[in-house]
């Protein structure tokens, strides 16, 4: 894929291997654990190698026009009447127009491939995760299993996860960097992504919109496991634990901070689209802020 | 002195809503009133009674409404708001114009990308109904 | 009686806002004393405060500006300090009710009460001498204008001492911002005071657009208009277009919190993605108000130090109306992370990219007016340098969120943060700087120091260079923004380096400050006689400096692309200056206080929509009512300057013009 | 500076200075008659404050969009509640057009009135006027009360929201205008035809037929699309 803008080569080595250094290994979005943030890594860095390979240039040519056309520069010719051109008019406009073209392109080709709601190829039957965010914590329910995360995701390495995705009350964004491509979670809405994790690991995940007093500290832990452990985990969840009825899920979806993570025995069915159909009334807020009382409270409407 | 030149009216420019300067149209005064006033009526009661009669295919309607509203804005701005394409009136023509194009984007494009949110966000219940 | 109101209201418990808002009545009463006592009243309130000379206006928007700069660069300081001490097992010294606010505050103060104003009030001094007229189209309203958004930055303020400020971001995204997950006054504040200054804002724009589209000087056509007319134009079209979109968001929010209405509700069909959409086409084109004049800044300020017209102008122009139109196309790039899909992320990914061509154009343009020229590297010289540098790289990381796959990656990071102050602060910031240094001679009549002023410059680009550096690398290491504690330790050293670039800006703003003392003392040594202190191109510099009320006491017969440099030129060649015209009585507008009463009474309307007093709210709209009557009913809306008047002022412009054309070449 | 931009100033210096080689450097305030065009200096104050307040009533109208685009895509929102087609009323709607657009008129022959400088028949127009705008006002709220009496109120759903908010908003407009029209018209009654109180005038026709349009399309995506035609 590189080797196509071998004029930029250096460039994109460049830019690629300055990014690289200052983040290496991180567990930040530049150490992608998965095809999705792999791909979405890949199309950063091309895009910002094309535009690198003009703003660099543009910016050493300010500094040179600056310094040579200086006032006390003897040996500068003075052209008071250089001020049109009409061939510097073309280029001037053509070449971000090019670039622009391009870019348009890997825009075009990589908003479709990359579609969070597109499946993964693979061979593997998708994992099914249906995700709630709460305030301020996070719900994962494994319809597949029957069994209910909070706070922690696991899911098997290798596997394509196909995720259901909705919100408890305000907007948040579900988020594992290294896995890529964070999407919002709504309330009343049902969004769809698609991730998978290579290779075994311990991944950080955050919620990415803010959502509130307990907003940063709305952080989890995905652990990439075996496919095997991952059978073995979901069995043994199934085997303590609360369950997750109607009834729980109201009181659970009261606003609270620093839930340790825990899991479900059971979960009632159909809850997830309960949540999103709204049978389920969004969460309430927090009683009250300065200067104020609520004066309607959310589930009042039904 | 140059800024004292014309203080009523310049030749080549008008206010909008006034009449074009060279007013002696023929569709000035009380005559461009009660013209507009006669079309604007026209197609206000077409527009109310013509769904009605079933003289028009059922699915064709909407477009049926919305072409006669614009027809009717058109008579308003023309007949009522003097709004010409002369050239004493370019400058708000083309005011009107940048109007028009924002309110298109800004309709336009929220029932687009609202469409397109709806559709892929849908809840499993929505979609049911959607096949419905 | 008081409604919602009571002592709760006062955050007793939080000693840091109630130590600062004490601070601040101290500082504030101590003014007001100060004026008080040397009788600068009548002073202030007839030369001043009723003033609606665009002149004074314009100098009144900056100086609200420069200080809501500097209230906006004050939660800096508490975020940077706080953050850096709110790793692992410490929380910092800011619950998240208040850090909360404070990042909110800051994003709300700068962007509506500091660039706006700034920008505006630039805009307000410079186009009409630019233009070659005597004020804006309608100086009264211009006035209001002004107060207006006096009124909102003072709503803004109060709210730091009684009740609180919005808790959702600068943006307030629903069903946050609703009053079941809001249910204080917070919100309420940021709607009304938002409500009220965009009012103002509007007003402003409907006021510049119709003065630079219908007064210009004879001879001034629109291919003859500076740059930073066109500019001008561009952006206040983006104002007159894009802020009822605004008015009518925070109208259905206001709906949804006062009235029980499901805009953007959880309940009953409410649809909080509406908001997002709606308050981004506006949110985005604002962006561009902010960023088109200062573009018309540079545009200026490298023509006239590099002794050269602008270089493709007419490309320039092209560009800038390219860039208003495409701007209303891109506004989903905000929310690409929404889920919309392939077809339309791809589509507002290409044409939010496709931006980056007219501004592109824009950049090439400016480098070839240095090509060739004589190039000065006074201090706005030097900012238009620097934001070149510097606003390439944020365009260029804009183009890359552009890019959806690569957004789905970087939205609402440290990334995304670093990408727009390093355009807000490279394009916005550098570009009110310039055109503060620039044109402050000309406000004044006499110049700032260069010693202090090249300080502020260093200190200020070093430090956000190192700042918003470190919030690219810690963006891409993953960490969210609007973070009131942090528990991953790997993004400390980051934090710890943007602190330290924080108090380098802190040492540029002091410095900033300090230029303005030094130079107020030293005004003899630094005076402006000439009227023409860089060598300018344009109308503005044919005037005195401070101009007079009347600006031109006979419009410029305008006969070539730069105005001023031709009338200049034709007066150094044949050895004289243009013949004595023939001096006629100039009619101008009257001071008016119907500004300040108007946004009095917008005030207290607010205020009392806040708290829910709603007495008071019905008394503040009937005066604003019976001050709309009073002023309508007004007989005698202008005052006549004789013309011997006239001609003596004008003779003292002729004396210091005669200095120029004898050194032939001004320095 | 120096004998160079002295040389490039002398060079341009007959043909007018033309840098940027636009190729129309005649220069001269005489020649162009209109501001509009380029070069007549300023425009009377007539035009700048008609022109003034069209780009108001543009922006009003793009606010009005933000309505639009509110109400598109909420009508469907009705969360188990009444729509359009149980709701309005197409005969009552039918009156405030004719209403409303027979005010248009009136308002019309007002400004024909204003230019032949008769105090009499533009107040008598303007009273017609205004009387038309509140008869149109009080069907509406009228229509309001009615609804929000059958528990059809704005917070029933998110279609009624926008349903109120926008036609509310409309109906706003033309209460303020009418505020608007009373103090003009005691204004002409006591100072007569001055030259500002002509451009008022000119301003309020300018409103007054602007809301109308507004009315054209709201009754057209409101009523008649959303009454099920
Ligand atoms: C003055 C303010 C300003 C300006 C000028 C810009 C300019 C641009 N912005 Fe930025 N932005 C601004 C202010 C903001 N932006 C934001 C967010 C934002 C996001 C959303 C990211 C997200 O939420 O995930 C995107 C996609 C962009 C894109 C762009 C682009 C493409 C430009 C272009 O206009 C840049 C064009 C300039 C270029 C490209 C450099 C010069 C060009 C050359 C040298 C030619 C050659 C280059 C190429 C061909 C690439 N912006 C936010 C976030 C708000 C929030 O969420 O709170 C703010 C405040
Ligand atoms: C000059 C130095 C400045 C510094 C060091 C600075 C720093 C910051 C910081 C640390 C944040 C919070 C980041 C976070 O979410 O964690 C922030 C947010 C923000 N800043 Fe600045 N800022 C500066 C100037 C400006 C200016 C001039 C503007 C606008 C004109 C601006 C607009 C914003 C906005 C809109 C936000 C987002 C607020 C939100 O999240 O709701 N900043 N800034
Ligand atoms: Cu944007």
């Amino acid at each position: 894929m590189r080797s196509r803008f071998s004029r930029s080569g250096m460039r994109v080595c460049l830019a690629a291997g300055m990014v690289l250094v200052l983040s290496a290994c991180s567990g930040g979005i530049m150490d992608p654990a998965g095809p999705v943030a792999a791909g979405e890594r890949t199309i950063m860095l091309d895009a910002l190698a094309i535009m690198l390979a003009i703003v660099l240039p543009t910016m050493a040519a300010t500094v040179a026009f600056a310094w040579w056309y200086r006032a006390g520069n003897k040996r500068a010719t003075y052209r008071p009447d250089f001020v049109h051109s009409g061939r510097i008019e073309l280029i001037v406009w053509s070449i971000p127009l090019l670039t622009i073209m391009f870019l348009g392109g890997v825009i075009w080709v990589g908003s479709h491939r990359l579609d969070p709601a597109r499946p993964l190829e693979s061979r593997v039957r998708p994992l099914e995760v249906q995700v709630v965010s709460l305030d301020w914590k996070w719900l994962f329910i494994y319809p597949q299993q029957g069994v209910a995360s909070v706070n922690r995701l696991i899911i098997p390495a290798g596997v394509p996860v196909h995720f259901e995705l909705t919100s408890a009350s305000v907007l948040n964004t579900f988020f594992v960097h290294q896995l890529g491509s964070q999407i919002y979670t709504m309330n009343g809405m049902r969004s769809q992504l698609n991730l998978q994790a290579d290779r075994p690991g311990r991944y950080y995940g955050q919620s990415a919109h803010f959502s509130g007093d307990g907003f940063s500290d709305m952080n989890f832990w995905t652990m990439a496991v075996p496919v095997g452990q991952f059978n073995n985990w979901a069995a043994a969840a199934r085997g303590n634990g609360p369950v997750l009825s109607a009834a729980n899920y109201r009181q659970f979806a009261r606003q609270s901070q620093g839930v340790k993570p825990f899991t479900f025995r059971a979960v009632q069915p159909g809850l997830f689209d309960a949540v999103v159909r709204q049978q389920l009334p969004p969460a309430p807020g927090p009683e009250t802020g300065r200067g104020g009382h609520t004066m309607t409270s959310p589930g009042d409407a039904h | 002195m140059s800024d004292h030149k014309r203080l009523d009216g310049d030749r080549n420019d008008s206010a909008p809503g006034d009449e074009g300067v060279n007013t002696h149209e023929p569709l000035s005064g009380v005559k461009g009133y009660a013209i507009g006033l006669a079309l604007a009526s026209l197609l206000t009661a077409a527009a109310f009674i013509l769904p009605g009669t079933g003289l028009i295919w059922g699915p064709a309607i909407p477009a049926a409404l919305v072409v006669l509203a614009i027809a009717q804005m058109g008579i308003h701005l023309v007949f009522f708001l003097h709004i010409t394409t002369g050239s004493d009136n370019q400058n708000n023509v083309i005011a009107l114009a940048f109007g028009v194009l924002i309110v298109a984007l800004v309709v336009l494009g929220s029932v687009w990308i609202m469409n397109h949110l709806h559709h892929q966000l849908m809840t499993p219940a929505d979609m049911m109904r959607m096949m419905r | 009686m008081f409604g919602k109101l009571d002592w709760s209201a006062i955050p007793f418990d939080q000693p840091i806002p109630l130590i600062a808002a004490a601070a601040i009545g101290v500082i504030l009463a101590a003014v007001l004393g100060w004026i008080t006592v040397k009788g600068h009243w009548p002073y202030l309130w007839n030369e001043w405060i009723t003033s609606v000379d665009h002149k004074r206006i314009g100098v009144m928007y900056v100086m609200l500006g420069v200080v809501m700069l500097v209230r906006g660069f004050s939660d800096v300081m508490l975020m940077r300090t706080h953050q850096a001490a709110a790793f692992g097992a410490s929380q910092g010294y800011l619950p998240p009710e208040h850090y909360n606010q404070i990042f909110s505050a800051h994003g709300t103060i700068m962007i509506f009460f500091g660039s706006m104003p700034f920008i505006i009030g630039l805009m307000n001094f410079v186009v009409p001498l630019q233009l070659g007229v005597r004020d804006v189209a309608f100086p009264t309203l211009n006035s209001v204008s002004f107060w207006l958004t006096a009124s909102g930055a003072l709503l803004t303020n109060v709210s730091l001492v009684i009740g609180e400020f919005a808790r959702t971001g600068w943006l307030p995204y629903a069903p946050l911002s609703e009053t079941s997950y809001s249910p204080g006054v917070g919100v309420d504040y940021y709607l009304w005071a938002l409500q009220i200054a965009g009012v103002g804002t509007l007003m402003s724009g409907v006021n510049l657009v119709t003065t630079i589209l219908k007064m210009r000087a004879p001879g001034m056509g629109y291919l003859r208009m500076p740059m930073f007319c066109w500019t001008a134009l561009g952006s206040n079209m983006l104002i007159v277009a894009a802020f009822p979109i605004l008015t009518a968001t925070l109208a259905m929010l206001t709906l949804d919190r006062y009235l029980g209405f499901h805009f953007f509700t959880n309940e009953a069909g409410g649809n909080p993605m509406m908001f997002m959409n709606l308050i981004w086409a506006w949110g985005h084109p604002e962006v561009y108000i902010l960023v088109l004049p200062a573009f018309g800044i540079f545009s200026e300020v490298f023509s006239t130090f590099s002794s050269k017209p602008l270089f493709g102008y007419r490309s320039m122009v092209l560009a800038t109306l390219f860039i208003v139109v495409v701007s209303f196309t891109v506004w989903l790039h905000h929310f690409f992370t929404m889920g919309a899909g392939g077809d339309v992320n791809a589509f507002f990914g290409i044409s939010t990219s496709v931006i980056a061509v007219g501004t592109g154009v824009k950049v090439f343009n400016w480098l070839f007016t240095m090509y060739g020229g004589r190039v000065r590297f006074d201090t706005p010289m030097l900012w238009a340098l620097a934001f070149v540098l510097y606003f390439v790289v944020g365009g260029m990381t804009g183009v890359l969120l552009a890019v959806p796959p690569a957004d789905f990656l970087l939205h609402n990071s440290m990334f995304l943060v670093a990408h727009f102050h390093n355009v807000i602060v490279g394009g916005v910031i550098f570009g009110a700087m310039a055109g503060y240094e620039y044109w402050f001679p000309k406000a004044f009549g006499f110049r700032l120091d260069e010693g202090w002023g090249k300080l502020a410059f260093w200190l200020t680009v070093v430090g956000t260079v190192v700042v918003f550096g470190a919030f690219y690398i810690v963006g891409l290491e993953g960490m969210t923004r609007r973070l009131q504690h942090i528990d991953n330790l790997a993004w400390y050293d980051w934090i710890m380096v943007a602190l330290a670039g924080t108090l380098l800006i802190a040492g540029g703003v002091l410095a900033q400050i300090m230029q303005l003392v030094v130079s107020i003392r030293h005004r003899d040594r630094l005076r402006d006689e000439t009227g023409d202190p860089w060598d300018g191109r344009s109308l503005e510099w044919i005037t005195p400096s401070p101009p007079p009320v009347f600006n031109f006491p006979v419009l410029p017969d305008v006969h070539g692309e730069e105005a001023y440099w031709e009338i200049k030129q034709r007066a150094i060649e044949q050895q004289q200056l243009s013949e004595v015209p023939d001096y006629q009585p100039i009619e101008m507008p009257r001071n008016s206080p119907t500004g300040v009463i108007t946004a009095f009474f917008c005030t207290f309307v607010g205020f009392a929509l806040i708290w829910h007093i709603w007495w008071l709210a019905a008394l503040g709209l009937v005066g604003a009512y019976v001050t709309f009557v009073v002023f309508a009913w007004r007989d005698e809306v202008e005052f006549e300057i004789p013309a011997e008047e006239v001609e003596r002022i004008d003779r003292a412009r002729r004396e210091s013009r005669q200095v120029i054309l004898e050194r032939g070449a001004p320095a | 500076m120096s004998g160079a931009t002295a040389q490039a100033g002398r060079q341009h210096g007959a043909r007018g200075h033309d840098p940027y080689a636009l190729g129309h450097g005649h220069g001269g305030g005489g020649d162009h008659e209109a501001t509009g065009h380029g070069e007549g200096g300023p425009a009377s104050k007539r035009i700048i404050t008609g022109y003034g307040f069209w780009i108001f009533l543009l922006s009003d109208i793009v606010m009005f969009s933000g309505f639009f685009a509110a109400y598109a895509v909420l009508a469907g929102e009705t969360a188990g509640g009444p729509g359009g087609r149980e709701l309005f009323e197409l005969p009552r709607v039918a009156i405030e057009t004719a209403l409303l657009l027979l005010s248009s008129f009136t308002c019309g022959l007002g400004s024909v009135a204003t230019e032949r400088r008769s105090v009499f028949w533009t107040q008598i127009w303007l009273l017609a006027t205004g009387l038309l705008g509140v008869a149109f006002l009080v069907l509406e709220v009228q229509e309001f009360v009615q609804m929000v009496a059958e528990g059809a109120g704005p917070q029933r759903s998110a279609f009624l929201s926008a349903f109120f908010a926008l036609v509310g908003c409309h109906g706003l407009h033309v209460g303020v205008g009418i505020l608007w029209l009373g103090t003009m018209m005691a204004q002409l009654w006591v100072k007569g035809f001055r030259a500002d109180i002509l451009r008022r005038l000119l301003c309020f026709n300018l409103f007054w037929h602007a809301l109308d349009i507004i009315w054209v399309a709201l009754f057209t995506i409101v009523y008649l699309l959303g009454s099920g035609a």
